[in-house]
């Protein structure tokens, strides 16, 4: 009732401490709470431990930066502009950063686990590969599986005691911190509606113990609760809300705008070395605020990737048109 | 009555494309990954498999996008679907048995069609970290029958994967890591595995008794012998068929005109 | 693409064979594919195992008739208009039907486990209750765990390895044949959007192994495409379709009729006695059609039903006035 | 300062319905049942506890509804809701420990807050097979405490019930069956358990060391004695505090007159 969930992106940062465990909305390239990682890059944020369904750009730009211990996950890339995580795989070869590798579908159904508060989940999938090779169990081997926030194991093996069907894998629920959500709207006491596809958002906001959502509007949540069938996530599942237009680029918001492709592409160039990194970052983060940010960006640039309201995307006939 | 395209109207793409696309039969409930993969099964949907329901990983059920998503995250995705929601409901609806096939790249494939997308070298001491594996061992794991389309080279056809990301037909057995076949592993949730591994150079397929990979069809320009001398275990190529079939027109059309006239996935031949 | 997904309400018993097993839509007396079931009656399905997330109306429908020889659920009655399910309570007391007994979370959790492809779920619900005592589990009892349809064990308990939480009992996934379904709307390919609370109609229809869909209405499929983001089961998910206005009655359905609670009065009223249930079946569902039933209930009484649309339900000022 | 109403302006169903609701506390999350309990967390909704947050088990989050709904899944839930899914995310907000409060019902309670809801005598051979378990367990299991309202009658107030539906603060460990404390068996999701059972003769507590039932309260009318008699265990009555505080004329108005005026779970007393 009262608009006490509201924060500003200055206070995101004072929520997410040096050495939280964060997981995020979005998948890949898409729905990626970027001007909060940019915050959090501005900050100096230390020793995160990222639990993600997937990676994406974001990880990139956090990685890069020096803000990630662990990263616990299955992918990062840019998908068409840039084939690889290039940041993490240079931290990676100078064992700066823990990287614990599950299928995606095991990160998945460790989330849903996490979120209807069941331990681990039971699935058949990814058997028989270095997935499940115990040697590569990265946290057991950085001795860091308390069995408080990281499970005591990677995995557990059993067979289906009911019907008979053989091995299974047994994943540890996700517990994490924080989830940090860009969505397209989100009412003044919390409740979320998403547009698209959902990838695994409602499962992150509930397995994480805080969620803060940022979104493109802030609307009269009396709107949203008009069709509460049409609504993602629950007010209470939400602490933090914050209104930032464009806090998704360069990363794409269905409905809103494209995936900035040239963008991406650049900063895939540029970090391919560290220094390219830096001075990415340089130019686009640091001394900047969200403003700032969105002004350099420029409005043809904006006006480009904007959606077209029917369709939910840019089509691609329109883009030289502007 | 097919009217094939001469060797200066396609690209390898295009028959890397075409050649994905006939594995696929009408009816089929199909899993995609994003990249040429996609523009396969949507041009298999406007062809021979009008009936087929596509899956996006991130979300979409029964796909029909009338623009070619740059990935499955995408927000063409969603235009024209059965249902979009998210990853829970698209790797259950795999789990459960749906998928008839799944689509999927790699960049290092071994004898028993063992992909690898995760590192080159040791994985404790690694050359180069890739992407990692995202949805391929899950589709793989899930699917009745999956086809990987790679690029040939013979660093990238070797005898045991470095890393294995997604299972073949012999796969490890924890914790002693010994090799299997898959059968063995699986339980009731065996189904298949790796049908086809469409190459730059040619078409793969694998023995299920065996599991063991022989060469199934040469690409245009090649022969068995000289895709033998690219890789590095002793590729049977006793069971070769003949040539891949080349594109038709028609396809080749549906590719550039209506599938990707971007040139997003596909370039075209210059004329 | 085809219209082959359709088919009449008196092919429904045709594939729903004696020796079924079953579940259903919606939620005790919302949503429950009534037509079907009077078809199921006058067709004399016998040996039916039904599984279901909650019973209601139908299933003392079903009961009543001798259609059952097992029920296996955790709830029956209807609601308000009725206490209990006096025609499974007496049958219960005759021994004339197996009832095994799970708790309403652990029945919701078996139907998620098997509509993922998983054995059983995993959850701490119901520990130390009569629920979970070895010498109630009927099926067992009865000798009919072969492990195949029905799973080898009622529960198994673990403990959690991951993070030291404690006892924890498995639940085996709820194998079913098929699901019926009563809806709002699918389209020709299958396409099901529901409206207002789904309960657990998503999970139960790709659990089953079949799927029919009855709706109220079938809508041309390009027109739930229009908005693929707000529906809720997909095309290949569905089996067979048909459409049957008012199939529901006497539960409700939101957003298009309420409950008819002085029909089910009568009718709980009526299974006080077997030959109270048998002269209800035969005024109501032997010897009539699905208009004649409609015909037989009138217009007075429908339009007292119908939901306001911007509502979703008949607000009760309303109610004397028609 | 509260208007207090006489007795012959309330009836006993007011009575429980106002006492339910001052269990309640603002901004809690709570999980109600069909019937009193609905209109109980209502009347908690429109007087103390404005941002309390409503969920109804068929899939209603944070709910709102104008007109009270006949039961959960009904088309009343939705309207003004946060969220309006289905079980899974119901059961699934409880599993993981969002849950402040349950409001329940039930047939038999006994001396340690078993609740049966299941069968009348013994399992296997029962005279009066009732509703089932339904949610009552879930929901008991997974909030911090829970209320029940029950109709109190000397064969309802049981030294054990027959079948224990529902856990109180002794518990069945299997396969045993031995009586356990709560906590030994529920590990971490041990949260708490029952924390009042208000009948229509009092409003009872439970020692959480021992898990035994006492009686904090007396409805007015009755006496401490009294409501032991009708008990078949050894009912605790030295910590009564006084008499059950009694409805005031603003909770009848909002019960009557914008809660229920229908009077589908709460009739009016005749003047």
């Amino acid at each position: 009732m009262s608009n006490s969930k509201r924060i500003t992106l200055q206070q995101t940062s004072e929520i997410i401490k040096d050495g939280s465990s964060l997981t995020f909305s979005g998948f890949t390239i898409w729905r990626r709470p970027m001007a909060i990682v940019y915050e959090l890059i501005r900050q100096h944020r230390k020793h995160l431990h990222l639990i993600e369904v997937n990676g994406g750009s974001h990880t990139e730009f956090l990685v890069g930066a020096g803000c990630v211990d662990i990263w616990e996950s299955c992918w990062v890339g840019h998908e068409l502009y840039g084939k690889y995580g290039a940041n993490l795989s240079r931290k990676v070869a100078e064992k700066k950063i823990i990287v614990e590798d599950y299928s995606h579908a095991e990160m998945l159904f460790r989330f849903v686990a996490a979120a209807s508060g069941a331990p681990y989940a039971v699935t058949q999938t990814s058997l028989g590969t270095d997935i499940h090779n115990p040697e590569f169990d990265m946290l057991g081997r950085a001795g860091l599986r308390d069995g408080k926030r990281i499970a005591q194991h990677k995995y557990q093996f059993v067979d289906d005691p009911f019907y008979g069907a053989g091995a299974h894998v047994l994943v540890p629920a996700a517990k994490v911190d924080i989830a940090v959500l860009c969505v397209q709207q989100v009412g003044e006491e919390g409740t979320v509606r998403l547009n698209g596809q959902c990838y695994s958002d409602p499962e992150v906001a509930r397995a994480a113990d805080i969620t803060i959502v940022m979104a493109e509007e802030i609307v009269p949540e009396e709107y949203l609760r008009r069709n509460a069938d049409q609504n993602a996530i629950a007010s209470f599942e939400v602490d933090y809300i914050l209104e930032c237009p464009f806090g998704a680029h360069p990363t794409g918001m269905f409905g809103r705008y494209d995936v900035d492709g040239s963008f991406l592409k650049d900063f895939y160039g540029a970090t391919r070395t560290q220094e390219g990194f830096d001075e990415f970052a340089k130019e686009w983060i640091h001394g900047l605020d969200h403003v700032s940010y969105l002004e350099k960006l420029g409005w043809p640039k904006m006006l480009k990737l904007r959606a077209n309201t029917a369709m939910n995307y840019c089509p691609r006939e329109k883009k030289g048109g502007n | 009555m097919s009217d094939f395209a001469s060797p200066e109207e396609y690209g390898l793409a295009d028959l890397l494309c075409c050649a994905a696309a006939h594995e696929v039969q009408n009816n089929e409930v199909v899993f995609a990954g994003t990249g040429l993969p996609m523009v396969a099964i949507m041009l298999a949907q406007q062809t021979h498999a009008p009936n087929l329901k596509l899956i996006f990983e991130a979300g979409t059920l029964d796909g029909r996008p009338p623009e070619i998503p740059t990935s499955v995250g995408d927000a063409r995705c969603e235009m024209g679907a059965s249902r979009a929601s998210g990853l829970f409901d698209a790797f259950s609806v795999a789990q459960r048995g749906y998928v008839d096939m799944g689509f999927l790249g790699g960049a290092e494939v071994d004898q028993y069609g063992n992909v690898n997308t995760t590192c080159i070298g040791d994985y404790l001491e690694p050359e180069l970290r890739l992407t990692g594996s995202g949805g391929n061992p899950d589709i793989n794991s899930f699917a009745k029958r999956t086809v990987f389309i790679m690029v040939h080279e013979k660093r990238r056809f070797v005898e045991n994967v470095s890393y294995i990301t997604s299972p073949g037909w012999r796969v490890k057995k924890w914790p002693g890591g010994e090799l299997v076949h898959r059968r063995e592993l699986y339980g009731a949730a065996y189904r298949g595995g790796p049908s086809a591994i469409i190459s730059t150079l040619g078409v793969f397929r694998f023995d299920e008794q065996d599991g063991h990979m022989y060469l199934d069809t040469c690409h245009p320009g090649t022969t068995a012998e000289q895709i033998k001398e690219q890789c590095q275990f002793d590729l049977d190529i006793s069971r070769v068929k003949g040539q891949t079939q080349v594109p038709t027109r028609e396809e080749l059309r549906l590719i550039h005109d209506v599938l990707d006239p971007d040139q997003i996935f596909i370039p075209k031949v210059k004329k």
